[in-house]
């Protein structure tokens, strides 16, 4: 039964894990401006700022709205404008079986935040080349429209929801969502000059700054327990405390596995454990789990973390093979180990099914990579989704932000 | 022998340093500068203001070679760092008298 | 009704909110590093580190017992030293009207991290030339005395109270007291050598480390949930726990504003995506809602921040106009918005009156300037504000510090 | 009472502790990446991130069993393995005195991040030398085994608990513990090339980037507040709630009091203010009140910090004397200040004996330093503790992680 | 044809250039180095030890000239790089034997 | 006058320093370059990708001497800078037209 007491500690929770998704965006930032080379370095914070910003309001403007419709109306979702009103404590309190037991807003805040998340996976893949002001414009039908149907197919109570597809957390709702956007970008957009030869083989870009790159994988790590823990959506008795807990540990085991398997695996390969590798496997973890962070035991979940961890780094260096160009290897991480995720739900979670989940990823991913095709190609017809080759020889940050981001190092 | 100084673009350093090799010039320094010359800097902004950035960032090599192929390669650097580019960079020879090489003391032209 | 788990829940989200505060130091501390030149980056860390420690000393002392004296007093407070007992079991049982609902200490915990944020904005604006000792004997009088003074005025329970002046989270009791504090230091202390030219007019001096200034954005981004967030003072029923979430909304929704109006501006004065501006923006939108995070709704407040996050383009360029050398922007940011702020809580909450707004701006902002005019003064004429112009140089970091930031990476 | 509310509340107060601790991780490895030189900064960042990993497996496999196995079976505890089974409904709500008042799991992951803060701290001592493959083999035996040994001996209900041995959060527990281990291996391994000169002199080997150092310590001071806060293990009574807000205020006002004491020194000494000794004072503030952070009133836990912080500044100066190369100071902030922490217990908690506190600190020391010194001598025989000379000099980034942290910028 | 090597203070950067831009000099290399001479380096801490730091920062011009302006153009950089104060740095001048632009092949004194 | 330009292994500067102050030369200017020689860079690695890095740090210092101590110094660096390993480093000699002190624009031997 909701209480007051129930009511608040539900809806403080919710904000608390909202907080830390909030903090994810400086993890996303982080991360890529630690991959991506110094002159490029501005430009890729001022996207993960910016596009923070935009994805709140559009969400706020229509996205929540399309996403949580509050009906089932089949795959197209009514359409709608702003965030509705808060609970009255009156309905709170009714005793009603379905009577709200945390904040609307609180709701808000949790999933704005998603939105958000989702976007910034794109956001790496296309470093170092695309147009700042065409990224921003693709943010806004990404996060107004294209994320909230998706979205509302499983979370909002759509179709998905009723075939049985599980995501607890969003491997498939939110990280393979943007992972099949960015991949649409980078076969519109093209590999960065000097990443393929003529003979095919792949150039290493370094990324200019490890220790900023390992600050926002730990602060992924950390915002992840308010990712996966939040989405609990309750935390106020002691099935749910437990299950909340659960979450936490699961989360934390699967990236510990992640990091152990891609450690590993770079000692096999190269016998040096290579720490851009790592960081992808603790990611890889950490969306491996999201999908089902509340049934597998811990050490399983240790075990799904390090399957993860292993698929990136083959993943990696498939992508590479097929000249796909993504300097963070936000596809490998957020998409390939999102399926994995979601195919993985099945072995611990006896409700769902292999061919619901296989449906919904078909149905994400191909909506997702349709939809944002056609964005992005139209942009490219209009805006142009590439920056001249002089200034990408240059670096973007002086061509679309006007400044460097380490005025007073010099540079190779 | 000679002392070939050259400054040249950042990106073209590869394909220099590629050609030279094949010419069989085993060694160089290379050195990170700016350069200021009719290829102007750029304006950049900071928090609201504009203000202009006069020197460019530029790569010089310097070449200890054999006086009798000093000049093939000082034509191989140029043709190989030219993009037809206004701020392509300058090359400069100027003569050394005595050279050695630390590990073994070798002098003169062995040394290079 | 207070009962042991409300006065539990209270307490802990008090706990949590002022963690979250604390937090906002090690924003301040990334911010003014990234803007500052490489050769006075471990002053201003070091500025940033002691000011906390000290303020939290002082205010422990002296300044939490002066900002609450229990009792309206007129414009002197009661002076008094310490943070008196903590409540009992037994008094925030009692059932009585007035029961304490939260800890005391949980209290003094969020109370003392606002004090750090006041002097962390000082920090600042005298960046790359004042002497850190001399800086270090200011935070003693200004966070025993001149901020628990204004401080008490209002939420103390003084003459701004009972005035109706209106700040919710302390856009002026903290932002703008800092920002007055800032500005007359600023004049006594004079521009940054090589800053403006003969002919007037002014020269950029590239901030060297703008990862790092992203960063602190970010952070502060995050604290200030904690700060609008537990400026509520309670969660624990279900009208409590609507109002915080609507905080938490509100003040993501302002940051998201602030960004966007800072980043068009930029778009539309210099063509490009100028990310120091964008950075200003989060802040300004941020500063804006604190005076007022609950009445507005969630578009309002996009608006709200949106405005503050132009008017800070606008007020950068004009404050270097007038020659006053702020290297962070923080007079615009915290005193230009901060008074924004104030006014633009009579849009949207009805008990507040633009009189009592304006007595309430004049009020702090002139008891503030002149208390710390004076204390400059006599610093100025003991210790000295400024370091010698070699040293200011060569980098108050040899100087004040003995040692470099970054001792390995050459500098232009 | 156990109540479904209390039972969620005090879960999620675990939960966000452990959050704030996990953070913890991310605040070593800014630290040590930033006291280092960048030629080692990735293998730094990368042992960082492994060990964390490393810990919560193995202490999910076996830590965690060893060190609560639920009765005190003298000083050779029960092995076992996994974490064992969460609690029912009906036991949590079954009003027996000894219900379980918060989820297993939560335990399991608040206790789980403590082991990696005590592998951390060994981490930052043999830094820039040591092969990293042998430190992660280290890692294993003492997460497995060595720390959950003496964690059981107090916290798991062993004979120290028994002797009446006082260590609230982990003085000596976790930093002692850390430290020991440290101090094993920096006698085996010897000084790095380069810091001692012939006739005995120490050469400063400074770390390249001090902003990283500073961020990692405001990271651990606010994971700090999780470390301490959340070691009350209770929170959802008046008292509790007065405990916990206690404990946060105590452990902030320590690390002022370490943060200042150390300042002070150091202007006594150099007349400068030494960024790097600000930072250790802090760091030892909070270790010396980690011991007992609830007893102590605000005032007297400033005084317990400020001794820390000038403990810490002469424990450098010696250490260094003895030649014991100790990069980041890590036996000097963990060791000497855990000592110091665990003896000031004494003063302010009556039920504290020096001699029960002196015999845990021989045994903790004791058998953690020498069970350590076996397995670092086995590691030596076997896999070798120390990387080539040449490796050395080169940096052993190249060597073991086959990358550079900061490829772009030029080093001097 | 000769290559002025001067090495000044790195604040005294701007001055010269613009005043060698005034006399037509449109060509100039900048090398940040580190000088060791009369000026000593400082004391630096570090953790509670201190330690001595042997070498200032200091910037390199190097300018290649047509002879007869060679004198004149060292005399500016003297008089405007000069702050009187130990440490403000040397100029050489050594010859240089050929130049090269690289983006025209143009070479002598034409090509500076 | 003669300018000694010495390419030398990083971490050999500090005794090559000293050996030279010792023997009285109390000026040099320090220069971070990367080498290209018969030392070749070494593999790295980059999430996955192996790739060449083909320059080596070095440090490269540059004195101007008088012509009767150039030859001593010159041996003294050679001797002091070598480890008997490769890229050990090269030192040039090249001869100096002029020399100036800026700070007292003093000219010749004894401005150096
Ligand atoms: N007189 C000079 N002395 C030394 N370096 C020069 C001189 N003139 C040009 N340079 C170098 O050559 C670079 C290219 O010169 P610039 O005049 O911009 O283009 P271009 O040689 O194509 O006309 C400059 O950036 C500078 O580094
Ligand atoms: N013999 C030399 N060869 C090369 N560079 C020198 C020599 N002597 C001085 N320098 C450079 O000139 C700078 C200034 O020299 P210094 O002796 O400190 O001052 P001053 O020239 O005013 O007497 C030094 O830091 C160094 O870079
Ligand atoms: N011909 C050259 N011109 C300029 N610098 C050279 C030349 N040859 C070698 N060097 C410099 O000397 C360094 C050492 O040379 P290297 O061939 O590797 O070793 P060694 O001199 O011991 O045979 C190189 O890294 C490069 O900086």
């Amino acid at each position: 039964m909701v209480s007051d007491l129930s009511y608040a500690l539900d809806t403080f929770y919710f904000l608390v894990s909202g907080a830390l998704v909030m903090w994810m965006a400086a993890g996303f930032a982080m991360l890529e401006a630690g991959l991506v080379r110094a002159k490029n370095t501005a430009e890729i914070l001022t996207k993960n700022v910016v596009l923070f910003a935009l994805s709140c309001v559009m969400f706020l403007l229509m996205g929540y709205s399309i996403m949580y419709p509050g009906e089932n109306t089949g795959w197209i979702p009514n359409f709608g404008f702003g965030i509705g009103a808060e609970n009255t404590a009156e309905a709170a309190l009714s005793g009603a079986e379905d009577a709200p037991y945390y904040s609307m807003r609180s709701d808000f805040f949790f999933q704005v935040v998603f939105v958000a998340t989702a976007m910034s996976i794109v956001s790496g893949a296309v470093a170092e080349r695309m147009k700042l002001w065409t990224f921003l414009a693709f943010v806004i039908p990404m996060t107004a429209v294209i994320y909230p149907v998706q979205g509302y197919w499983h979370w909002g109570g759509g179709p998905l929801k009723e075939l049985g597809f599980s995501d607890f957390a969003g491997s498939g709702v939110v990280h393979m969502c943007g992972a099949a956007a960015a991949l649409a970008a980078v076969l519109q957009l093209g590999a960065r000059k000097g990443k393929y030869n003529k003979n095919g083989s792949a150039n290493a870009i370094p990324g200019c700054n490890l220790p900023l790159a390992t600050l926002g994988t730990f602060i992924l790590w950390m915002g992840w327990f308010g990712f996966n823990g939040g989405s609990e959506l309750k935390v106020s008795d002691v099935g749910e405390a437990n299950a909340v807990a659960q979450v936490f540990v699961n989360t934390n085991m699967a990236a510990c596995g992640g990091a152990i398997a891609a450690l590993l695996m770079s000692r096999a390969y190269f016998k040096k454990a290579d720490l851009t590798m790592v960081l992808n496997g603790v990611l890889a973890g950490l969306v491996a789990i999201t999908a089902d962070p509340l049934s597998p035991s811990a050490e399983a979940s240790v075990l799904i973390g390090a399957v993860g961890g292993a698929l990136v780094f083959v993943s990696i260096l498939m992508v590479d093979k097929f000249k796909v160009d993504d300097p963070v290897g936000a596809i490998s991480v957020h998409g390939v180990v999102g399926i994995w995720g979601l195919i993985a739900v099945t072995f611990n979670n006896s409700e769902a099914t292999l061919s619901a989940q296989l449906i919904g990823i078909a149905a994400i991913f191909g909506f997702v990579f349709v939809a944002s095709s056609l964005v992005w190609f139209i942009l490219d017809k209009t805006m142009g989704l590439r920056v001249s080759e002089e200034d990408e020889y240059d670096g973007v940050d002086i061509s679309e932000c006007g400044l460097e981001a380490y005025p007073e190092f010099s540079k190779r | 022998m000679k002392l070939i100084t050259a400054i040249i673009k950042p990106h073209k350093l590869d394909s220099v340093r590629e050609a030279l090799a094949e010419k069989g010039v085993v060694g160089m320094t290379v050195t990170e500068v700016k350069g200021y010359g009719r290829q102007k800097g750029h304006a950049e902004l900071y928090r609201g203001a504009e203000y202009q950035i006069h020197f460019v960032p530029k790569v010089q090599l310097q070449i200890g070679v054999d006086d009798n192929v000093c000049d093939e390669i000082v034509e191989l650097i140029q043709s190989t760092a030219c993009s037809n580019a206004i701020g392509d960079g300058k090359i400069f020879v100027s003569p050394i008298e005595h050279v050695v090489r630390i590990r073994t003391g070798e002098t003169g032209e062995t040394a290079l």
